[in-house]
C-alpha cells in the first residue's frame, strides 16, 4: 500500500523542505510530549527567521529553546515562555518577538486551523492586553472576541505509537497540543516511539486519524522531566 | 496572626463541595488537595489535559509522560480522563468546572485580576489563567494581603494588566475571608487574632464590613 | 465517592426536570447510537413544545420520530430528515418547523455549546439558503459565514459503556454526534449498554470525560438497523 | 450511448490516485469503489465518523453500530480510524479529503451545484453535501446530463437552491466528463458513440468544444 505509507528512514526525510521564514507548529507542553529529534533536526538544518507556534519555548539546553542560540526563531506563539533565560535576553534585545496567547486560545486557534474555521469568538481574554486590536461581540449580553486560526508550512508532533498509515496514539499526558499541532501543519511529521502495522490498532481507540499525517519517523527520545516531584511511601 | 500559606490552603478547602470539579494553580492553591475533608470526593483538573489528578509519584511510578499544568510529575486518580489542550480548555471555557483557585498581584472591587505580568519586569506569559477566570463557574483568589512594602493588594481598580474582568468571586488572603461583590470587597472571616481595623487599613479598595465579623477557627 | 456516582435506576429519575418547551439535543446518526430508552421515557412523559437537536429524527416507528406521534416536537435542528413520512406531514402542515443545519455545522455548534465558544466562522453555507440572514465576514479573501452555538436544557447520549463517574466511551460509529451532544447539555443524560467500575476505563481511551456528564443509566438496546446491506462471501 | 450507471463510475475511478482520501456520495459515487484501479489504494471517508471504509459486512458480521453516511451496514477497512463527527468535519472543512463525489440535480458554468432542495418538493435536506462541497479539495458530480424530460442539467446558473457555489471542478455525466472552469463548461470527453452535437443540444450553459474529443473506451 505505497500509497499510504508515510514511514521515513532519516530525520532529513523527515524535515525535507523546511525554508527560512516558515511557520512551524510544535505539539508538546513543556519539555513533556516534545518531538525532540525533530527539534534537534531543525537546529542542524539552521533555518532562520522561523515562526514558532507552541504553548513553551523549551529550556536553555532543551527542547525549543535549542533554536534560540543560532537565533533561528523570529517570533513565538505561546502562552507560557518563563523557563529560559535565552529567551528573556533575546526578547528583551529585540531579536525575539513573542505572541502572547491564552493556552485555551492557542489550542483552539490550532484546531480550528486544522478544522477549515478561520475565526471563532471567545470570553478568554476579554478587557485584557489579549484584546488588544481585536474585534468584540456580544452574545447573550456578554462580550466576546474573535480570535483567528493558526496554520503552519509545517507541524512536528510526538506520538507514542503510530501505525504506517500515520494513525496516532498518544501517552498519558503526553498528548497535550499534539493533536491540535497534527491536524494544523501543510505538512504533518510525526515523531513516534513505536512503529506499528495498520490494523494494529483499535479504530476507535485512535486520538489522530492518519488524514491529517504526512510523514513518520521513529524514534528513541530521552524525555527529560522539568520538575521532578516525587513522594514517599 | 496572619494565616500560613496551609491554613490559607485549608481554609479555602472549606469552600469545596462533594462532587466538584476543582482546576488549582500552582503555589498556595496546590496545597489546597491536602486539606479535602474527610468524606468529601473532589476531583481536580489539570489544564494540560487530566481530570482526576492524583498524588505525586513513587520514585516507582515516575514517568515523565505524566505530569500536571504546573509541570511536576504527578499520578492519574482511580477514574481519571487524559485529553488534548483543546478539550481540556473546552471544559474548562465551557464552565464544566465547578471552581478554579489561583493566585493574584492585584484584585479589584470589581472582582478584576491582575496575574499574570508586572512590566518592565519579564512578561512570562498567562498560561491558562485567562481561560480560567473567563470560564470556570466560580472563583477563589488566594494570596497575601499586602505585599511585602505593606501596600494593599485590594484595591479599588487594577493598576497591572488584567488577567480577567469582573470575575473572582472571593477572596483568601493571609488577613481575611472576603467576597467580591456590588462593586466591594466584603469582609466575611479574620484571621485569628487579626483586628477589622488592620484589615481596612490593608485593603485600599471599598471594604463593607457588617457587624461582628466571625474569627477564623482551625 | 457518592459526589461522582451518577448512576440512576430509573428512567423516571434519568429524565427528571425535562419540562414542556425545552431544548434537547441528541446523539445519534439515522438510526445508530441513538438513547432508544430516553427517547421512549420522553415519550412516555409526553412533554410538548419540545425543541430537538439531533442530526436527523429517525424513522415513523423507531428512535425520535416517536414523538412526532403525540406532536411533542415544535422545532426540529437537523441536517437531514428524508426517513419519515409523518415528519414530512405535519412539516406540510405547518405543525413542526424544522431549521436545516449542514451536518459538519451541526456538529461544530454543538461542540462549540459545550466549549463556551458562542460563534464561529465556516464557508459551508456560504451562497446558500442557509446563509440567509447570517453575517458574512472575508477571510484571506474567501467568504465565511458566521454560524452560532447550540446548548439545550437537557442532552440524551448513547454510549457502550460508561463508569459510574460518567467517564464514556463509544463503540464503532455508533459514536457520531454523541460526544458532541454529551458537552452541549446542562443536564446530560446518558444510555450505556454496560456500566463499569472507575478504573476500569483506560484514561486515554475515554472518549468523554465525566465532568460533562450528569445522569448514567444502564440499558438494554434494540439496535434496529436502518439499511441492511451484506455482501455474500 | 449513454454510458450506465457502472461506467459513469468506472469513469470517475480514473480520476484517482494512489494515497488519495476521498469521499464518495450515495447512489452512483458509491459504485466508484468497485472501479479502484489495480495496484492503487484510496481510503474512503464517511462522514459519520468512518476513514477507511471497507465492503459490505457479510452475515456474520453485520454490526448494527458500524455504518456508513448512507446509513448502510459496512465494515472498517484494515489501518481505519473511527470518530465523532466534529472531527470528521473537521477533516472535510479542513481540506484534508483529496475528492469529493456527489450527485447533483443541476451544475451551472460557474460550478455552482444544486442538490438538496426542491421547492415544492419535500425538504428532505444537505446533509453533509455542503459542508463537502465547501470543504473538498476537488469535487467531481455525477449525474445524467439531462433529466427524464430532456431538459440539460448544465446550465447558465442554477435555478434550484444552491448546495455550493464555484465549487465543481469536473462532471462525469451519462454522455461526457466535462471541466468546469472560467465561466464554461469544457468538454473533455464523449462517452462512446456520443456525438459533439447532441452534448451540445443537451447543455444549456456555455460549452467550450476544442478541437477533436476523444471518445472514452471501457
Amino acid at each position: 500500500m505505497a500509497g499510504f505509507d508515510k514511514v521515513v528512514n532519516s530525520y532529513e526525510e523527515a524535515m525535507a523542505g523546511l525554508e527560512d521564514g516558515m511557520t512551524i507548529i510544535a505539539g508538546g507542553f513543556g519539555l513533556c510530549g516534545i518531538p525532540e529529534g525533530l527539534i534537534a533536526q531543525m537546529v542542524k538544518m539552521g533555518k532562520k527567521e522561523l515562526t514558532i507556534v507552541s504553548n513553551n519555548c523549551g529550556v536553555d539546553d532543551f527542547g525549543l529553546g535549542l533554536l534560540l542560540h543560532d537565533r533561528q526563531i523570529k517570533k513565538m506563539v505561546s502562552s507560557y515562555v518563563g523557563e529560559n533565560a535565552l529567551f528573556e535576553k533575546q526578547l528583551l534585545n529585540g531579536e525575539l518577538e513573542v505572541e502572547l496567547t491564552p493556552q485555551g486560545t492557542l489550542a483552539e486557534k490550532m484546531r480550528a486551523g486544522g478544522a477549515g474555521i478561520p475565526a471563532f469568538y471567545t470570553a478568554t481574554g476579554v478587557g485584557t492586553p489579549v484584546a488588544d486590536g481585536k474585534e468584540v461581540k456580544q452574545f447573550n449580553g456578554r462580550d466576546y472576541i474573535m480570535e483567528e486560526s493558526i496554520t503552519g508550512e509545517f507541524a512536528i508532533v510526538r506520538a507514542w505509537k503510530a501505525d504506517r498509515y500515520g494513525n496516532l496514539v498518544f501517552r498519558h499526558t503526553a498528548m497535550n497540543f499534539n493533536p491540535m499541532a497534527a491536524t494544523a501543519g501543510k505538512i504533518t511529521v510525526v515523531e513516534a516511539e513505536e512503529i506499528v502495522e495498520p490494523g494494529e490498532l483499535e479504530p476507535s481507540e485512535i486520538h489522530t486519524p492518519g488524514i491529517y499525517v504526512n510523514r513518520v519517523i521513529k524514534a528513541n527520545f530521552e524525555k527529560r522531566i522539568e520538575r521532578r516531584t516525587v513522594r514517599q511511601d | 496572626m496572619a494565616l500560613t500559606r496551609d491554613q490559607i490552603a485549608q481554609r479555602v478547602a472549606r469552600e469545596l463541595q462533594d462532587g466538584y470539579y476543582v482546576n488549582l494553580g500552582i503555589g498556595i492553591p496546590t496545597l489546597v488537595a491536602n486539606f479535602i475533608p474527610e468524606g468529601m470526593e473532589v476531583m481536580l483538573q489539570s489544564e494540560n489535559g487530566l481530570l482526576g489528578m492524583g498524588p505525586y509519584p513513587t520514585e516507582a511510578e515516575l514517568d515523565a509522560d505524566m505530569i500536571n499544568a504546573g509541570k511536576e510529575t504527578v499520578t492519574a486518580a482511580k477514574g481519571a480522563a487524559i485529553f488534548n489542550s483543546a478539550e481540556s480548555f473546552a471544559m474548562i471555557r465551557g464552565g464544566h468546572v465547578d471552581l478554579t483557585v489561583l493566585g493574584a498581584f492585584e484584585v479589584d472591587q470589581n472582582g478584576s485580576i491582575a496575574s499574570y505580568m508586572i512590566p518592565g519586569k519579564l512578561v512570562k506569559g498567562m498560561g491558562g489563567a485567562m481561560d480560567l477566570v473567563a470560564g470556570a463557574q466560580n472563583i477563589i483568589v488566594t494570596m497575601t494581603h499586602a505585599n511585602k512594602h505593606g501596600q494593599s493588594k485590594l484595591l479599588e481598580a487594577c493598576t497591572l494588566p488584567l488577567t480577567g474582568v469582573d470575575c473572582v468571586k472571593k477572596i483568601v488572603s493571609d488577613l481575611a475571608v472576603i467576597e467580591v461583590k456590588d462593586g466591594a470587597f466584603h469582609l466575611l472571616e479574620r484571621a485569628p487574632g487579626v483586628s477589622i481595623e488592620e484589615i481596612q487599613e490593608k485593603t485600599a479598595g471599598k471594604l463593607v464590613v457588617n457587624g461582628d465579623v466571625p474569627e477564623m477557627v482551625f
